[in-house]
Formats: structure tokens, C-alpha cells, sequence
């Protein structure tokens, strides 16, 4: 579920809503985030309020958007 | 120990001691580098010596004295309520030395190489520290200054240790002035003010500005300003001291209020005008490093200088002189010599401010936010209308939400009262976590207790708070 | 008001109007529903008029008193304290009062229809009052039973309102007892026994099993009991009281203690064994309901008990009998009668204990996440090590936190020391959001403040602690 909503959100080109103008995601996310060198404004939130959760950035660090547009 | 001009190698030099210096040596050692920390004072800066720590140990002991005298309505009923300060200084140096002797436990048991003196920048991997032997050089891989700030001196009010006052000096002293002057109420002269007012000094705050805690929400520092007034600190704004004379060995302070020239006695004055980093003496010049107009030196958000070897950390960098800002810029700069990827990304630093009651805020005001075009929601609940701050006797203040209209995402709580420096950790980390209104209305907080006001004020930004009326 | 036996009808009928009884009352209203609540005594239950806030208001009362007889070592020197404890219930009932009040207040505002009698109910939509003019009848679509509990009563030690008290007794003495026994060393046995051995009643607490506050880790209880024995407090444990007689205005108590017989003599005896839900007088038979053997209801998810009209909230249903509990499901029934999908799913529900110093927990201890066959990582930091804390003269106790080893997300904390009723609230609200312990480590806290300990705990854990020695 988690996958299919992530993709549909890099699908439709959706710029993922960030709320206050910066990616939603913890300090562990934001860690991650940097120790991937992915940068979080592209990657699409699956969690309330546009939030991005490590899952969403591991897919997105994985597939990038190819595997992640998947349909399922 | 190497003396004259050869150098002992270190990976890391670490130049200051206090919570922003000492945190980064720290973090440094236990990611395996070999660290030398250096202060010319004792270790813990200005926070542990002369800052944090001696402030809130005689607002703590201020308040008790305080308490004490107000307990009658509660039946308890204390008689020959005593001060006496200089049991007072006792104690709160032992509480100080206490913690700088942990810090300096914690320095030796990871390793760190503390070495006491004045330290200097001569080249680009190279430092000179003046110690009571004589000059030794070190030579560097990477270098962290976090030399830290001191307070602003007056040119009209020179700190003479006797009759004008720093905030050190104010934390040192062994009889409670009868009447003290406060020049400046900004937190550190109002935290200060309030604890020699409980300790039985007749208090008169002089600030420039029309209000108290410039910067802060006025609707805060109008609660803390009704209780400065009941314990009979008398406050004057856009109040200019503008010379003074020593008359029979009692201060005559020349203010201008109103247009109107007055004359104050008093037999101290503290002056509170602000703080200026030390960036002066450092030999910043050798290695091609100048700070701004105002002393501060830029970093990236590694808090790298423009020189990349040079890390700058705490006090002398942009952003609030706080010190849990400095040892967060500790641990990244550190981390990041280490190769880490670390990066100084709080959303929300909160700042707190020991007054009567407390005031604590993180994230936006409601002007910021609609200021970055954002729409917002806001919640409010008063601790009048908390069962946990009544049976404590201490029901003044409210606590005010600020979030997202659309997303409901939080992005500012502020708090005036009880605890607000303890209760602002849970709103920090709601933000960071990029908690909405709901996740915090819904999740359980204990009854009865302070951090209810944070899930009705919550609530009430959302529309559903159980324990006030809905808003009209 | 129609009497005999034509009904009024309602949407909803509270039973009950403690903080489960009174907070759904104001929710289903708040969401549109017609309600009517039921209260044989004043609203607020035992929570606000002989349980929570009573006590705390006591327990506050009494450490005023207590820390200003220990502010010497501080330089704050009192020559005398003294108990009013008429003044101290009138206080405390002020305090009750307000909050009563405020309740009475909000459930008029939300157009609650307040009745105040026993409720019975006579079948399944339909429920008499005895009220002071007689019965009167009430026709629902829905009801929330809240009856609460009542303390247990032994039949050895009945209670008599004079020497064998409960705690609702205890909490209004107008005088204190020179000395007090406590049959029962749970969580409400020890917070009155405290707070009067801080007023000045010499206290022993009897206990049966072989720890105090059964159900509470240790290590955390261990540091309460220290601070028992310091204000004098003497404590027997696998002690069983069998008797007693009244001898010259005595209480003569044989107890036995490891397979000793003692006599202890005492002015009074509070006795805290236990509560008992008020399930067995309210006509559950009437709709096929039946309590289990401790008396308590069977619910679902939303609190619907078996018969689908009818819901159970608080002390008679499953789980600690805890306010907070109370109104969390509270709020869950009436959302689900008004159709939302709302479910009693906190992941942790904060407790709190109001000993000295408190004790607060939430999620899972380190031996239930095992027990769970999850793999964990514990961290631990003392409060000796907080600046806040040695600055309110507050340094006993520690902070400890248990996490996911793999995923680091924190399962549980547990906190012995000062404020900790207010510091679980963050704790609670990082386990409701999954927060890692990197979430709480990169988290800014305020320094100094209480809230640093969970940082320093969660770093511990993480093994990257500036604070505390890395563990061998
Ligand atoms: C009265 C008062 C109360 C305060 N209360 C609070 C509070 O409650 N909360 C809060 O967050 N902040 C508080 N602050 C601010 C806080 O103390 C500072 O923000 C913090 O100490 C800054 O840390 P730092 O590491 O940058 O520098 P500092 O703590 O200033 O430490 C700098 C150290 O560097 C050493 N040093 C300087 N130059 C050299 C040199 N050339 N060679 C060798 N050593 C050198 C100094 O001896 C000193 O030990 C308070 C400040 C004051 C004055
Ligand atoms: C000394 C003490 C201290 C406590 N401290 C805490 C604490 O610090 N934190 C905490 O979380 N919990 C505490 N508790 C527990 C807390 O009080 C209960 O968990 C809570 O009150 C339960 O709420 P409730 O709504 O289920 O029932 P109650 O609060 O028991 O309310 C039930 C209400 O129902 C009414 N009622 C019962 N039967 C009928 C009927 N047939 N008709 C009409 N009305 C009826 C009663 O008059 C009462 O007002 C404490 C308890 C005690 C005794």
C-alpha cells in the first residue's frame, strides 16, 4: 500500500507537499537521507501530511522511480 | 609535554571549553580522534562557570525562599525565612564544580588531552596556547573554535566588580544588595532581576525598548511582567541610563523616562545589554578568517568556516546564544571531521527563559508562519484550567499551538508557565518528528499533569478540546 | 422533568460522571448527540473529588512544607514550619472546587443535561434514577456505563471513618495523626503515606509481597524507598496485618512479619488493598450483562460492551485504573456512537506515580519486549548528571529507555526522579510516533532542562552519549 501511493505520487510528476516549505521527515529520516545523498525534496511522502518515513526513502534510494512506478 | 617551537601533533584542537568545546572533544574522541581541548579558564564556559548553571541555582534558591513565604494560604505556614547568601554561594558552587568536575571526568575517560591556557592561531595547521610554563604549539589536522561570547560593556557604565555589575559578577555576590538596578531586560537581567527580588533586593528594571524580553511574544512576557510587578520589581521602559555617580557609597543613576530626567539610587546596578564573541585576539587574521561586523564568524551547515580546516561552534557563530545550539553544533562539526554526514538540520531549536513562570518556545509564532505564507491554525490552553499546575499552586500561563491549516502539521508551540523548560522538549520533538495537531491530541497524555496543556492546546486547534469551551 | 414512568428520551445516557463518565459526556455532545449525564455525587468521580487531584493537592502541600525544612544546605534558613491542616483541606478543597466546577461549567456550555441520582438500568434502552424528588426515567439509543470503582474494603478492617480509614478518608483529615499505619504499599498507600509523613505523621506501610509498589520495576522502586526511609518512613514488607483492637484511643494492629508476631500501635490506620468496580448494583442483568469475577465488563475495541447499545469505560473495564485511560476511552465511545471509526488504540499509556521522587512509565520494560522475543538495546542516565536537576537540588533517580536492537525504535521509558508525571508525556508521544532513539538523540533539548535525560538515555542506548562513560 505504502508502495503504491509513493509511486502514484512520482507517477503523476506530484511535487510531494511539504508542508512549512521543507520536506516532513524525522532527524533519523534526514540522517539517513544524507548518508544515502539522496535529497528529500524528491522524494515523495507516504505518511500524513506529506510525511516522507524511512521506508519511502529506501524505496525511492532503491528503485529510484523506476522500480517504484510499478503499478501493483 | 613539548615547550618552545616544536609542536605536539593532534588530529583535532579544540579551542574553548564550554558546552559548545568540550561536547565537540567529546564527540570527537569517541569517534576515535586524537583531540586536544584547550580553555584558559576552567572547563564548562561560560554556561557551567558563569551562565546557565550559577542562574538557575539561585533562581532555584530564590524561589525556595519565595515559596516558603507564600505557603500560608496552603496551611503550611514557615516562619523566619532567612537568606543567607553566602551559604547560598556554597551551594551553588558546589553544584558548579560538581558538573565541571564531570565534564572534566568525562573528558579524561574518553581520552581528551586538556590543557589549560591562552590560545592563539598562528598558520594554517598551527596554534600557540600561553600556559602558565610557557608557550606550547600545536599542530593540527582540523581545528574547532568555540571561544564563546562575554558580556557588552558600556562605555557610560564600565563593570567595576563593586558598584556595576556583569552577569558575572551578579552571580558571585556574598550579600544581597538592599536595591538593585537592572540595565537591559532581556533574559539574562529579568532571570537575574527576579531571583535577588525573591532573595529580598528592591528590583528596578531599566530597558530602552517598550517591552520586556524584546523578541519575545508580548502575550509570554505579560504573564512573567504581572509577576515581576507582585514581587515588587518596578519596571521602566523606554528607559535611557544615561551616566551615574558614586554618593556616599550608593550608585545615582541619571534615566531618562518619558522625556523626563530621573535620578535612581541604588547600591548596584547590573548591566544586561548583551554579549559579544570572543573572535578578537584569536589570530583569525593569520589564517585569512574575518567575522562580521558583529564578531561572528560564517559556517556552512557543517559548521566549517571559510577556511576548511577551521570549524567554528557555538556563541561565535550566527543564531541564538544558546548553549544546547552550541553542543548541537558540537556534535556535527565533530561528526564531520570524523567523514560523517552529519549537518546541523534542527527544525526547531527551542529557547527557554527562567522567569517567573518559566517561558519556553520552539518553531513559529503565528506571525512568523503566515510571514512564510503559510496558513495556520492556532490553539490555545491556560494552566489555570490544569488539574496537575492548580494542585501545585501554580495555575499562571497557557500554553498556544501554532500548525499548518491543511496538514494540521505543528510548527510552533510557546508556553508561559510551570515547567515550561521541561514541557517544550515534548513540543520539540513533536516538531522534528513533523507530528500533526492530531498526534498529539491523541495520544494519552497522564492525568493529572503539565503536558495535558500541550494535547488540549492541540485540541483546541483542531476544534475538539474536551476542558475548554469551543471558540466562537 | 417528567416523572413516573413516562421516559424522557435521549440520544445517549452517561452513567457515571468521573473523567470517563464526563469527558464522553462533553465528546458526544460536542459531536451533535442529545446526552443526559448521570451522577449520584458531584461530577469530576473519584478522580477529581477523592482521588487524583485531592491527593496531589496533599502531596504538594506536604513537600512545600518538607523542602522548606531541608533549604538550610542552600543558604535558605527557616526557623519554623507548621501544618494547618485545616487550612491545608481548605485549600485542597478550593482547588477541587474550581476544577468540579470548571467541569459543571463545560458540560453546561456543550448542552449536557445533567441529572444528579443513582442510575439503574431496567432494560435495553431504558434506565430510573432515584433522584432526591423521586425516580425519574430515561428512554437511550445509547449508553455509556462509568461507574468507577470504590476502594476494597477488608473484613478484618472495615473501614470506620475514624481509625480504620480509605483513602477518601484519608484525603480529608482535618488533623494529622501523630502516627499512621498504611495497609498496602501500591501506588496510593505510598503517596498518602508520604505526604503525611511530611506533615509530620511518624508512618509504617505494611505490605504483603516482598517489594513495594508490586508491578514496578525494582531499580526504579529502590530509589523511592531510600527517600521513604529519609523522611522516616518505616517499611515492613511480607508483613500481614491480622487484627487489631482500640485500646485508650489506640490503634493495636498484630501483624506479622517474617513469621514474627508484632503489635504496632497508632493513632490511625489507612487501608489501600485494592479498588473494586461498581458494577454490581447498576441492573446489569437487566440486559444480559455480566461482569467478570474482579467485577469488570468485556469490551470491544471501541467500547461496546457484548450488548451493542451499551458501552463500558474506565475503572470497570480492562487495563490500569487510571484517569487518563478513562478518558481516552471515553472519548473512543462516544465517537463511535456518533459513527466515526475511532478505536482504543494507544500503543502506550503512560503511569505515573506521585512518590518522591515520581516515578513514570510508558511501554514495554526491557524483560516484557523480551518476553516478546524482541531483541533490545537499553540506555540509562542519572539525574546526578542533569544540570537542571542539581540546580533544584533534585538529583536522585535515572531515566532509562528500551528500543528495537535492529530498528532502533523506542519501545519503552521509565523514569524515577523529578518531574517525571511531566517528562513521560514526550516519552509517550515518541513511542505513539515510532520515533527512533536517533530521533530523540537529534533532537534539540533545552539546556539545562529536565528533558535532557531522554536525549542522554536514547544516546546511551545508541551508544554515543556525551554525558555519561560509554559502558564497557
Ligand atoms: C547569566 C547567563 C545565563 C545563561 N543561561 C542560559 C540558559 O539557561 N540556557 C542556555 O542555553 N544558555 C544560557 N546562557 C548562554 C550560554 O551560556 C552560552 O550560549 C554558552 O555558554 C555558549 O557556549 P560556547 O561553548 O559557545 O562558549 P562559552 O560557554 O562562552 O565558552 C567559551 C570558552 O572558551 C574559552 N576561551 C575563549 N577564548 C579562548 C582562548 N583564546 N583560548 C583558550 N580558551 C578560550 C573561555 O574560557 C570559555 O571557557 C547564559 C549565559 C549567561 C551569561
Ligand atoms: C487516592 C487516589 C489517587 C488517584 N490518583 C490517580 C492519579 O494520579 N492518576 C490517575 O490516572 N488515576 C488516579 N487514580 C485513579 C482514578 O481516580 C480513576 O482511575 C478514575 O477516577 C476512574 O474514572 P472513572 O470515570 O472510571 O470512574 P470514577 O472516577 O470512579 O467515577 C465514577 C462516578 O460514577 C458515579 N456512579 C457510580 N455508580 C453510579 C450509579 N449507579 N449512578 C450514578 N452515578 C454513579 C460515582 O458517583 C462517580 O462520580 C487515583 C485514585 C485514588 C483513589
Amino acid at each position: 500500500k505504502i508502495k503504491s501511493s509513493a509511486a502514484e505520487a512520482v507517477q503523476a510528476g506530484a511535487q510531494p507537499p511539504h508542508p512549512a516549505g521543507r520536506p516532513l521527515a524525522t532527524p533519523a529520516t534526514r540522517k539517513l537521507a544524507r548518508e544515502l545523498g539522496v535529497d528529500l525534496k524528491l522524494v515523495p511522502g507516504t505518511g500524513k501530511g506529506g510525511r516522507i518515513t524511512k521506508e519511502d526513502l529506501q524505496l525511492f534510494h532503491q528503485g529510484g522511480t523506476s522500480t517504484a512506478t510499478t503499478p501493483n | 609535554m613539548v615547550v618552545g617551537d616544536i609542536a605536539v601533533e593532534t588530529e583535532v584542537v579544540v579551542i574553548g571549553g564550554g558546552p559548545g568545546g568540550y561536547v565537540a572533544a567529546i564527540r570527537a574522541a569517541q569517534l576515535g580522534l586524537d583531540v586536544t581541548l584547550i580553555d584558559k579558564d576552567t572547563v564548562g564556559g561560560v554556561c557551567l562557570n558563569r551562565g546557565c548553571i550559577p542562574s538557575k541555582a539561585l533562581i532555584h534558591a530564590a524561589k525556595t525562599a519565595a515559596s516558603a513565604l507564600k505557603a500560608d494560604h496552603m496551611g503550611i505556614k514557615v516562619s523566619g525565612v532567612e537568606v543567607d547568601m553566602e551559604q547560598v554561594q556554597t551551594w551553588k558552587n558546589g553544584v558548579v564544580n560538581k558538573l565541571t568536575g564531570g565534564v572534566q571526568s568525562l573528558l579524561k575517560a574518553n581520552g581528551v588531552n586538556v590543557v589549560s591556557g591562552n590560545a592563539v592561531i598562528m598558520a594554517d595547521n598551527r596554534i600557540g596556547v600561553e600556559t602558565s610554563t610557557g608557550m606550547e604549539y600545536f599542530k593540527f589536522e582540523h581545528c574547532i573554535l568555540a571561544t564563546g561570547s562575554r558580556p557588552v560593556q558600556l562605555p557610560t557604565f564600565p563593570f567595576d566588580g563593586e558598584y556595576i555589575l556583569s552577569s558575572t559578577e551578579a552571580l558571585t555576590l556574598t550579600e544581597v544588595p538592599p536595591t538593585l538596578l537592572v540595565l537591559g531586560g532581556g533574559y539574562i537581567g529579568l532571570e537575574l532581576g527576579t531571583a535577588y527580588a525573591k532573595l529580598g533586593s528592591q528590583v528596578t528594571v531599566i530597558e530602552m525598548g517598550p517591552n520586556l524580553l524584546p523578541g519575545v511574544d508580548p502575550t509570554l512576557v505579560q504573564i512573567v511582567k504581572k509577576n515581576l510587578k507582585k514581587i515588587g520589581v518596578e519596571i521602566l521602559t523606554q528607559a535611557a541610563a544615561s551616566g551615574y555617580e558614586i554618593r556616599e557609597g550608593q550608585l545615582h543613576v541619571t534615566v531618562e523616562v518619558a522625556g523626563e530626567s530621573r535620578v535612581l539610587r541604588a547600591d548596584k546596578m547590573l548591566v544586561t545589554v548583551g554579549r559579544r564573541p570572543n573572535t578578537e585576539e584569536l589570530g583569525l587574521e593569520q589564517v585569512g578568517l574575518a567575522p562580521d561586523a558583529r564578531g561572528l564568524l560564517e559556517t556552512d551547515g557543517q559548521m566549517r568556516t571559510k577556511h576548511p580546516k577551521i570549524f567554528a561552534i557555538g556563541d561565535i557563530t550566527h543564531g541564538p546564544l544558546l548553549a544546547h545550539k552550541a553542543s548541537k553544533e558540537a556534535i556535527v562539526a565533530a561528526e564531520a571531521i570524523a567523514g560523517h554526514a552529519s549537518e546541523m538540520d534542527p527544525i526547531a531549536i527551542p529557547a527557554v527563559i527562567f522567569t517567573d513562570p518559566e517561558i519556553a518556545t520552539v518553531g513559529l509564532s503565528e506571525a512568523q508562519a503566515k510571514e512564510q505564507g503559510m496558513e495556520v491554525v492556532t490553539g490555545k490552553f491556560p494552566f489555570a484550567a490544569n488539574g496537575r499546575a492548580l494542585t501545585t499552586n501554580d495555575g499562571d500561563g497557557f500554553c498556544s499551538v501554532v500548525a499548518e491549516r491543511e496538514t494540521g502539521v505543528v510548527l510552533g508551540v510557546h508556553i508561559v508557565g510551570p515547567d515550561a523548560s521541561t514541557l517544550i522538549g515534548e513540543a520539540t520533538l513533536a516538531i522534528e518528528m513533523g507530528a500533526t495537531l492530531e498526534d498529539f491530541h491523541l495520544t494519552v497524555h497522564p492525568h493529572p499533569s503539565l503536558s495535558e496543556v500541550l494535547m488540549e492546546a492541540a485540541a483546541d486547534a483542531d476544534g475538539v478540546a474536551v476542558h475548554i469551551a469551543k471558540r466562537k
